[in-house]
């Protein structure tokens, strides 16, 4: 596995390209997420902000112990992980997990399994700046938490 | 013994540090329970959010707060996750 | 829905810009399928190719149906596909499937259904070539008409 | 009535054309089960086939081959897709 944190964007093509150079990798499943509107519908919401902080010690350790996990369900082949930090505009890349394997079932089950656990076990947190200013820390979301049992 | 204590997000600003040293030589055994009850006494604030705060001992989740601290170990504090 | 058939390689990365650029997109999901040796674990399968042909005027139609059925079952912002033909060689992409949603549950099922459908319903057909020059006109997988059946 | 028939992949190997432009005047109603068994009879290797070709009619895939052929339609016979 290779993990990135980096406040720099990145380009999800590229992570692709590395895991596709083994013989046996016949699919990659990639997930990228977005910084979206939080304001629904408002389309004058231009220059809202996403700050995102993190525990950069934990982190790793957390990912690795996802990726464990994965490999203990899946035969999967390879997986890279990248979680930018800091300050984010919409529109912006946030988060991508990308994994491969020899076949597609596979890597669609260990990707959406890996951001999953990722969403609600990796120490990062979110705080909303909205165009007037206003700072809100992003609460954890139900469907965030449902979706992580739901693998157990 | 000498432990670091992390905080994060919002309890960072409730806080106002991210990081305190602090020195555990009166507690022969303490908890991260104990840890917690007493810097809530100092930042009041925190018990606020006591029933949502998570805790990692050593970059670790733990789950029961009753786990023991021991020298130099780092616990964190913070809100659940909001990652990905 | 965006469709490219063609026999030149793709950038991923460059369908997953194209995909997040609307304010409500939050994740994109991809598939990229590769050809893999099929020898096995033989190593030295090293002028391996795939030689793929479509019907160009049935491929849009068919495509357009899998998206029209996909958005009947999932919420959805976009989809991107890119089909190659001709002749291919080891690690080389063979298709993307991406697909754009406000939240990420939508956009896992959608690229997943769309992989399976197009893999047992656009019209492609694959040939090997080992290295010793023999062709073999790849024989339908039984798996894959489960994954598909898996749906209904 | 003119109609045209493609054949791909194997198929097409086997059929050694790729289109075949045929004048299907002596047939007063014919169906894609009539075409096939007549193409069978000048291309016999088809037949060994039979069992798991498909068959598309303008280029939408024709589960039951009782279906009627009209004047300029296109049908195009092939075996199960292999794509992605």
């Amino acid at each position: 596995m290779t993990v990135f944190v980096q406040n720099k964007d990145f380009k999800a093509g590229e992570t692709i390209n590395r895991l596709s150079k083994e013989n046996t990798t016949g699919a990659v499943v990639s997930f990228v997420g977005f910084v979206r509107s939080f304001y629904d519908g408002q389309s004058d919401a231009k220059d809202m902000k996403l700050e995102i902080e993190h525990y950069p010690k934990m982190t790793l350790k957390s990912l690795e112990q996802i990726e464990q996990e994965a490999r203990l369900r899946w035969s999967i082949n390879n997986v890279e992980i990248i979680h930018r930090f800091g300050e984010l505009k919409m529109n912006d890349q946030i988060v991508l997990v990308a994994v491969s394997s020899s076949h597609r079932k596979e890597a669609f089950l260990a990707c959406e399994f890996i951001i999953d656990y990722l969403k609600t076990e990796a120490p990062f947190w979110k705080k909303e700046i909205t165009d007037s200013k206003e700072e809100k820390w992003v609460e954890i979301k139900e469907a965030d938490i449902n979706k992580k049992n739901n693998w157990l | 013994m000498r432990i670091n204590v992390l905080f994060f997000a919002k309890l960072r600003e409730e806080v106002g540090e991210n990081k305190l040293s602090i020195n555990l030589e009166e507690f022969s055994s303490a908890t991260i329970k104990d840890l917690f009850d007493d810097l809530s006494t100092n930042y009041k604030r925190l018990s606020l959010y006591k029933g949502e705060i998570k805790a990692a001992l050593n970059q670790e989740m733990v789950k029961d707060w009753n786990v023991k601290i021991s020298d130099g170990d780092e616990i964190a504090f913070f809100p659940p996750i909001t990652g990905g």
